[in-house]
C-alpha cells in the first residue's frame, strides 16, 4: 500500500480473508492430504479442552505442601514429579521456582508464548499479548501491582524468561487458614495466576 | 533475528487487557488452528523452532496486530507451503481470499554449531557475558541481554541449536543455562530496585565474564 | 524510552517501496498537518523534542502502520491537548468521530542533566563505548549502539539535552559527537563487509573506552 | 479489543476518523486560536512546495565542484556555506560528508525522519519508511544494491544516523562527462538521491 491511500496508513499489514475461512481450507487441506485424522483432531481437542489444565498445575503444587520429599523431588525434577501425577505431554520439560518470604517468581515468554501445557494447560490472551511480553521483564513489580498483585518492597521479584526449553511453574506459598486442610482441599485454593507468578494467594 | 517478536522490555504496548474465565478457544478456527499445528509438528514435516521462526518472519503490523491464534495459523501455514505440502495457490483458493505467508529473505552465512557444544563450560554461579552478536537467522537470544552481564543459576541440560535446527533442519545438542541478571543491569537506571530476570541461553551465546 | 520508534537494525520490515516522481504532499490534508506543525513549534506552544517523544508514545500499531503525516497528526494534537491549547472532545467534536492521541504515562526519576555538559570530554579520535541505559524517558539514544564500542570522528557542539527538553521544558546544553561504530561490533557476524555506521550522540550517553 | 473479536486481531490500533477530517479540525482549532494565520499558511506552503528542494541543495554541489575554495568552506561549516547560497531555516545546521573513490557515503535517520530541508526540501516517503529506517544501519550494502546503487565491494559504505542536531548532506563525485560544464548545467546533473547517498551519478 502506498502512502496516498487518503488514509494515512502507508503499511496496514497484508490483506487477508477472514481467519475462519483461512483455518477451514488448511485443515481441510491437511484431512486431504491424511496429515490430520478424525481420530488426532478429537484426541487433540479432548485432551486441550479437558484434561490438561491449571487443575493439574493445583495438583502439583497441593501435594508439594502436604508431602515434603514430594516437594523435594518437584524442586530436584519437576518434569518427573509431575509425571507421577499422570501430566506430561508436549511444553512438559518443567521446573518449578519457589516462592519464599524473601523472594517471589513470576514467568514470562518475551520471544513468544512458551507455558508449561501439562501442568496449566493453554496460555491465557493476556500471557501472551505483546504488552505482557514486553513489560515483565522491565518494570515486574509495576506491572504486577496493575494486575492486582502487590508485592511488597522487601520481597525480591525474580522474573523467569522462558527462552530454551524449560517451562516454569511457580511453587506460590500457601494462603493464611492452609493449616489441616487435606491435599484435595488444598488444591481447590490454587488458582492459574498463582502459579504464573502474577498472583499471591 | 532482530524481529518484531523480541519484545521484552519494549515500551508502548499499555496496559495488559484480562479477560475473567476466559475459554480455551475463543472460535472454532482457532480450534483447527491448534489441532493443525500440533498434527502438522508431529508429523515430522517442520520442527518447532521453524514454526516459530516463520512468525518471527510475519509483517511486523501483521505480528503485532494478529492474535496468537492468527500468528498460528500464518506461521504453520508458511511452514508447509515452505516444505511443498501445500501452496499459497490452494491455501487462497480454498479459504476464498488472501491467506498471508511470512516472507523467506534469503540468508547468507549461518555459521556452523559450535563445537563441542554438548560439553558444559559453565557450572552454577559463574559471570557470563552474553555476546553482543546480533544474527540476521533464528535465534533465542534475546536483544535485551545482549552485551549483558549476568550468572549462572542453573545448568539446564542440552536442547537442539536452534538456528541449525531452522535453517538446516538438523539437531545439534548444546548445553543450556539459566542465567540471573540483575534488573540494573539490563535497565540501568530505569531499573526497578529488588528485581532480576532469569533467561535461558544456549552455550555458544556466552562467554566467561 | 524503548518505544517502537527505535527502528535501526530491525528485520521484517521488506522492501523499501519508491514512488517515482513523488508530489512534497499527496493529499491537501497533508499538507495542513505540516504547517499546523510549523505553526505549534513556532508560537512556543512546545518544543521539538516534546513533539518528537509525542510520536513515540504513539500505540505501536498505530505508529508502524501509520504514514509519516498521520504520525505528525498524532503528535502535534497530542502535544497541543497536554499543554491545554485544545482537548481531544473539541477534536473529536470538529472531526466527527475519534481522533487518537498518544498516551502519556507517568515516569519517575527522570534524571538531572549531567554536570558540565557543555564542556567537551571527548575530542576526534577518541575511543568511547555507549552507555548501556535503557532509559524509559525521552533519549536520542538508539538502542543499536548501547553498550557498544566506537570512535568519535567529530565534534558537533551542544545542543539541548533531549530528555531534559521534553519532561522538564528546559533547555540545557551538552556536548553532542559523531561516534563512529564498524559494521562487526554492531551486529557481529551477521555485519556486511567494509561498512560503519556514525551516529551523533550526547555527551552523557558516553564514557572513554 | 479484544482477542476473540472473530477477525483473528486483538489489537489492530485505535480507532481514527479519516485524516483529512481529522485534519480539518485540528486547523480550524488553529485558527480559531490565532496560532495560525492565513499569511503563515501561505507563506509555509510557498516556501516548501516551491522554494526549498533538492534544485538547493544540487547549486551547493555544483558550487563546491567548480570552486575549490568554497568545497573547503563547505565542508568546513556546511550552514554557513549553504546560507552563502541563501539556504537555511528549520532542520538547517547542517554537515557535508564528501563521497571518494574509496568511500561513498549515505544518510538516515533510525528514530524519526531528519533531513536536511534547507538544501533538499521534505523528505520522499521512501526515507521516511519503516524499512529505509531499520536497513540502512544492519546492511547498507544490500538496501543500497535493492535501490539500484552498487556500491564496488572495495568501496567503504559509511552511514550517518542523524540522531541528534546536525543535518547531512552527501556531496557525490561529480558524473563521467563533467569536465568543461558550467556550474549551472552541471547543478542540472546533481539529483536528490545522490546527495541522499542513495544513488552515485
Amino acid at each position: 500500500m502506498s502512502e496516498h491511500d487518503g488514509h494515512g496508513h502507508d503499511h496496514a499489514g497484508p490483506a487477508a480473508s477472514p481467519p475462519e475461512q483461512r483455518a477451514a481450507a488448511l485443515e481441510a487441506l491437511l484431512i486431504e492430504k491424511e496429515i490430520l485424522t478424525e481420530g488426532f483432531i478429537d484426541t487433540v481437542v479432548t485432551t486441550y479442552e479437558s484434561r490438561v489444565g491449571p487443575m493439574n498445575g493445583a495438583k502439583v503444587v497441593a501435594k508439594a505442601w502436604v508431602d515434603p520429599e514430594y516437594r523435594a523431588k518437584l524442586v530436584e525434577d519437576a518434569t518427573a514429579a509431575a509425571a507421577e501425577l499422570g501430566f506430561k505431554g508436549p511444553q512438559g520439560n518443567m521446573a518449578v521456582v519457589e516462592n519464599t518470604d524473601e523472594v517471589h517468581n513470576v514467568v514470562v515468554c518475551t520471544l513468544c508464548s512458551c507455558y508449561p501445557w501439562p501442568v496449566l494447560g493453554l496460555p491465557p490472551a493476556w500471557y501472551k499479548s505483546p504488552s505482557y511480553r514486553a513489560r515483565m521483564v522491565r518494570e515486574p513489580r509495576a506491572l504486577l501491582a496493575e494486575m492486582g498483585c502487590h508485592v511488597p518492597d522487601d520481597v525480591e521479584i525474580r522474573v523467569w524468561d522462558s527462552s530454551a526449553d524449560k517451562r516454569y511453574l511457580v511453587l506460590p506459598q500457601p494462603p493464611a487458614g492452609a493449616e489441616g486442610k487435606s491435599e484435595e482441599e488444598l488444591a481447590e485454593l490454587v488458582t492459574r495466576d498463582s502459579m504464573v507468578g502474577v498472583a499471591r494467594l | 533475528m532482530d524481529a518484531i517478536h523480541d519484545l521484552g522490555g519494549k515500551q508502548g504496548f499499555g496496559t495488559v487487557a484480562i479477560e475473567p474465565a476466559e475459554p480455551v478457544f475463543h472460535e472454532p478456527w482457532e480450534r483447527s488452528v491448534f489441532v493443525a499445528v500440533l498434527g502438522v509438528l508431529r508429523g515430522g514435516i517442520g520442527n518447532n523452532s521453524q514454526f516459530r521462526h516463520a512468525m518471527e518472519r510475519m509483517d511486523p503490523v501483521h505480528y503485532l496486530s494478529g492474535s496468537y491464534f492468527e500468528k498460528w495459523m500464518t506461521g504453520i501455514a508458511t511452514l508447509l507451503a515452505e516444505k511443498g505440502v501445500v501452496t499459497q495457490e490452494e491455501l487462497e483458493a480454498r479459504a476464498g481470499g488472501p491467506f498471508p505467508l511470512a516472507p523467506n529473505p534469503e540468508l547468507k552465512d549461518v555459521p556452523d554449531p559450535a563445537p563441542d557444544g554438548d560439553t558444559a563450560r559453565f557450572a552454577p554461579g559463574d559471570a557470563v557475558v552474553v555476546t553482543k552478536d546480533r544474527p540476521s537467522w533464528h535465534t533465542r537470544c534475546p536483544e535485551y541481554v545482549r552485551g549483558r552481564r549476568g550468572e549462572v543459576v542453573a545448568v539446564r541440560g542440552t536442547v537442539a541449536v536452534p538456528h541449525i535446527e531452522v535453517h538446516r533442519n538438523e539437531r545439534t545438542p548444546e548445553q543450556t543455562y539459566s542465567v540471573r541478571f540483575e534488573g540494573s543491569e539490563l535497565w540501568g537506571s530505569a531499573a526497578e530496585p529488588g528485581t532480576s530476570t532469569t533467561v535461558d541461553l544456549f552455550q555458544s551465546y556466552l562467554e566467561a565474564a
